[in-house]
């Protein structure tokens, strides 16, 4: 079966389908005045901490779909796969930025991290004071003890909702940093890859994978997982990406926790929910408490088939600004 | 000597060759990367000529402006770490007209310890790193009539060469493993290709 | 491309399914006490018309997905696309009534219309009123003429999400069925399907079609539409199914609307904006004006490739119950 | 004489056929439907033998028993149909305790009614409308002696050979549109088997 797509030009796929987000939702989301590549909140917040990321585009709602009150105030926009620039970057700061300084939220990638780096030493040279948070939540990607050099993947969304809760509460970005390093602390995912998709001006997919078998662990633009095996029922496949996410995590009996189970694109919603029933009768098994599940497409790759689980381990702190109020077409609270 | 003149000359030429192997470096790119090797080069030399007006005769100055060149142009790491590269040579050649030879190691060492420091590369990951390397080192331990261009063109060939059969470590490329022992990493390529006929 | 699934035992799909949706959302769901089919709110409402549905699985969101505060009451499940029985559809009524009465919400298929048909027929024993509304919004599947005939598709979201709000104010079943009625009148959707989706007990997809071709106005179940043409740039395709829409519903410049973009199931964010970006184009230049832009999942046929475009005119009335609060994981206010 | 005995004799009879063809009648209904034909009789049929204690002797309640049978167990347009027509009859057949010739015709009456309202039928819509309708016009055309059994099997074939050839424009099969003039209506295969041996 070929992936086919509705769109016009490959070359434009990605500036139409924002221009089309920003047309749909005028609202929430707007284009940065001094660059096209950069969406910022439709109504410019004041007197709190700027929340920014950036990223490629192909994974809606990541990176921009998180543009909203209470959530981010600024994104970069690269193309399919790729890295904003850092001139992209840097509108998105300076955007982004409402006088109390900027939190830059950053998939940890080579490209992006180097970007995010080169972005805020030009901006600092403008008085916007920065911090960094790179993202490394898959634990597919490198060991527990090589845990920085871990790639992000869906886990970023609840640091852009944790950040962005607390940030809207009007704390300094010393306060937020610290909880988005917290919940960064305490977020795991790990995902399956089962078809790959189709980059738009390439025509061709991103990786080849025979008709019955997965790759764990494989990463949103098809990077290598953990091992290639034969496809099994969700059940046994479930129960062996939870041990793995909890033999990483350390959960105790009575800890409470937030699910995320995501769709990298195809991957329907039945099928989520057959997943996170298995979830949850596994960490019911063990005491452990689900406070919120998310189940849906949060961060995906186009049209991949397959999906991820993310674990974030709560306090009461994380818990009351990851279910706080924020405004964004995919977020419902 | 390499003062302003030399600088744009120089720039002159390699944007002469950027626009040559323009499809080269993207396929080369393409073939283990997003393809997107030959833009990257050639949008920041493009941009950098744009703004040659604005060269004086401090070359730190001019380092800075094709620093900034290829801020704004290129969403790519070696467009990136280019960037960091010709930035920190601005700041290390504030107020100089010309190189002195000792200039000129600097100008290499600071692209070393750039790459390695922003890239979170190593040596021998098969990157531009690994050229950059050899260039400094036979640059160093030439002692007197220096012929630099002999030596680029030299050393950007032997670093290919040295790297045939061994895979990329590092970047995009990484995904494609031991695919990558195959092809030459497009960006040590493209130093290669970049100072033909110099 | 083959589409894997992550599911277990392929009869067990639908009922874990629905397990996984109740089990990640018990603040929304809950099973029927008297029916491990049918889906009722977690908290029962009181003193409300009760607004109710039903229809095959494997089309989520639809249609149990929309149960919660603001929309639906209750809700049979059938199993994967064929209708819920009468004895499903009875217990969801019984469910949803609060002894106001319950309109049911039937999307325009022989199998249900007969079913919700007797179900009320057995309940008017009973002494539950009810009233039925036949969503028939896809202009592909009959004439002008004959509107009646209709299927039921994506619109019949705008019909759960404005009947729900006016149940909620506590208006009559005469009032709520008349606004829902309305609001029936005001709908037109038109959609186009891609690929097929694999029933997951069949194993083999629903249709077929080639590599290069779309069906323009099939239906979610693969029922055909209109015409089979080849694949065509987005800019076109959507010229030519807001012409279709247009010429239906016949809006004059000035007019307010709500839009649908609904995928299928694979398309992603990226196409759908795309695609919402020249309807909006199109509307404009008419200068119809959007209040307000669904870009998403709503009504799917598991991993179908395709879209449909859905158009709601406004009155005040539509549009303050469109826009009102609800409650429910796959509406954001 | 048609009586409470006789009823049951009918549905034990019934419901052996409905397994002997169990899987014909799913593979006849899966070619061009959902293939759940099968389950459908034969659970609807299940049912009103599980609740057969509780016939009396008035054939009404007895119908109305048959119609809630399929009312629980079927979630298909053919049990919902059924059902529809038991609780028709049921209605019409109340304190009755045996059916006389016009009773026969009437139940005939009745479904063929109630399909064309509940279904939103026409005849030649190739369903078991069609078969009905042949066999109602066969019984009215007899006068005396009449063999019920015969006529069943004789009508249910004809009908059947009548629309070989034919599309079937209503239900689910609708969807396969040409291709279902190479198939036979599951339904109205279905009536044809299952009183086969009457
Ligand atoms: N982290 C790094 N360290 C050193 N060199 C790098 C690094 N990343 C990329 N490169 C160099 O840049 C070349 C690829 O450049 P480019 O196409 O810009 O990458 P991408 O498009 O993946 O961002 C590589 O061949 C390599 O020589
Ligand atoms: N609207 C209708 N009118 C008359 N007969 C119908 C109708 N719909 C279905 N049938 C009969 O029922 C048979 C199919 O039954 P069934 O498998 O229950 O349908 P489905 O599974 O599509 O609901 C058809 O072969 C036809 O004879
Ligand atoms: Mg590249
Ligand atoms: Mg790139
Ligand atoms: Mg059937
Ligand atoms: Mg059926």
């Amino acid at each position: 079966m070929y992936m086919k797509k509705i769109i016009n030009e490959p070359s434009n796929f990605v500036k139409e389908s924002i221009q089309g987000l920003v047309a749909s939702h005028p609202d929430i989301y707007s284009f940065a005045k001094d660059n096209e590549s950069v969406i910022t909140r439709a109504v410019k917040a004041n007197n709190k901490v700027g929340i920014v990321t950036g990223g490629g585009s192909g994974h809606l709602p990541v990176f921009t779909g998180y543009v909203g009150e209470g959530m981010l105030d600024a994104c970069a926009i690269g193309s399919v796969f790729a890295s904003p620039s850092v001139d992209q970057i840097t509108s998105a700061i300076r955007n982004g930025d409402n006088g109390n300084g900027v939190l830059c939220i950053i998939g940890n990638y080579g490209g992006d991290v180097m970007n995010f780096e080169m972005a805020c030493e030009i901006v600092a040279e403008e008085g916007i004071k920065t911090k960094k948070l790179i993202i490394a939540d898959d634990i597919a990607s490198a060991s527990y003890q090589e845990k920085s050099k871990r790639r992000g993947i869906a886990g970023m969304i609840y640091i852009f909702k944790i950040a962005g809760s607390l940030a809207e509460r009007g704390k300094s970005i010393d306060e937020v940093f610290e909880l988005a390093l917290l919940a960064n602390e305490n977020i795991r995912t790990l995902g399956v890859a089962l078809s790959p998709c189709i980059l738009p001006e390439a025509g061709k997919p991103t990786f080849e994978i025979s008709e019955d078998e997965i790759e764990i662990g494989m990463g949103i633009h098809g990077e290598p997982g953990i091992k290639r095996e034969k496809l099994r029922q969700a059940d046994p496949l479930v129960d062996d990406l939870c041990e793995r996410l909890l033999a990483d995590i350390k959960l105790q009996s009575e800890e409470k926790v937030s699910i995320m189970i995501n769709s990298l694109g195809s991957t329907p919603l039945e099928e989520l929910y057959i997943i996170s029933k298995r979830v949850n009768e596994n960490l019911t098994k063990l005491k452990i408490k689900i406070i919120k599940s998310h189940v849906g497409r949060y961060a995906t790759s186009m049209e991949m088939a397959g999906m991820s689980i993310t674990v974030l381990k709560l306090t009461d702190d994380l818990e009351k600004n990851l279910l706080s109020n924020s405004k964004c077409p995919f977020w419902t609270n | 000597m390499f003062n302003k003149i030399e600088m744009i000359k120089i720039f002159d030429e390699l944007f002469i060759k950027s626009k040559k192997y323009y499809n080269d470096f993207n396929e080369a790119d393409g073939k283990i990367g997003d393809g997107d090797l030959g833009i990257t080069i050639q949008n920041g030399l493009q941009e950098i000529l744009n703004n040659k007006d604005n060269f004086t005769d401090d070359l730190g100055h001019n380092f800075m402006i094709c620093s900034q060149a290829f801020v704004k142009k290129s969403g790519s790491s070696f467009g990136t770490l280019v960037a960091f590269c010709l930035m920190n040579i601005s700041k290390s050649l504030k107020g100089k007209k010309f190189l002195t030879h000792s200039n000129v190691i600097e100008i290499f060492e600071i692209c070393i310890i750039t790459i390695k420091e922003r890239g979170k590369t190593n040596y021998g990951d098969k990157t531009i790193l690994d050229t950059l390397d050899l260039i400094l080192n036979k640059i160093s331990e030439t002692k007197d009539n220096i012929k630099y261009n002999e030596i680029f063109k030299t050393a950007t060939k032997e670093a290919l060469e040295n790297f045939k059969g061994k895979k990329i470590l590092i970047g995009r490329a990484r995904m494609f493993d031991e695919k990558t022992r195959d092809f030459d990493d497009p960006g040590m390529l493209a130093l290669c290709k970049l100072v033909e006929g110099f």
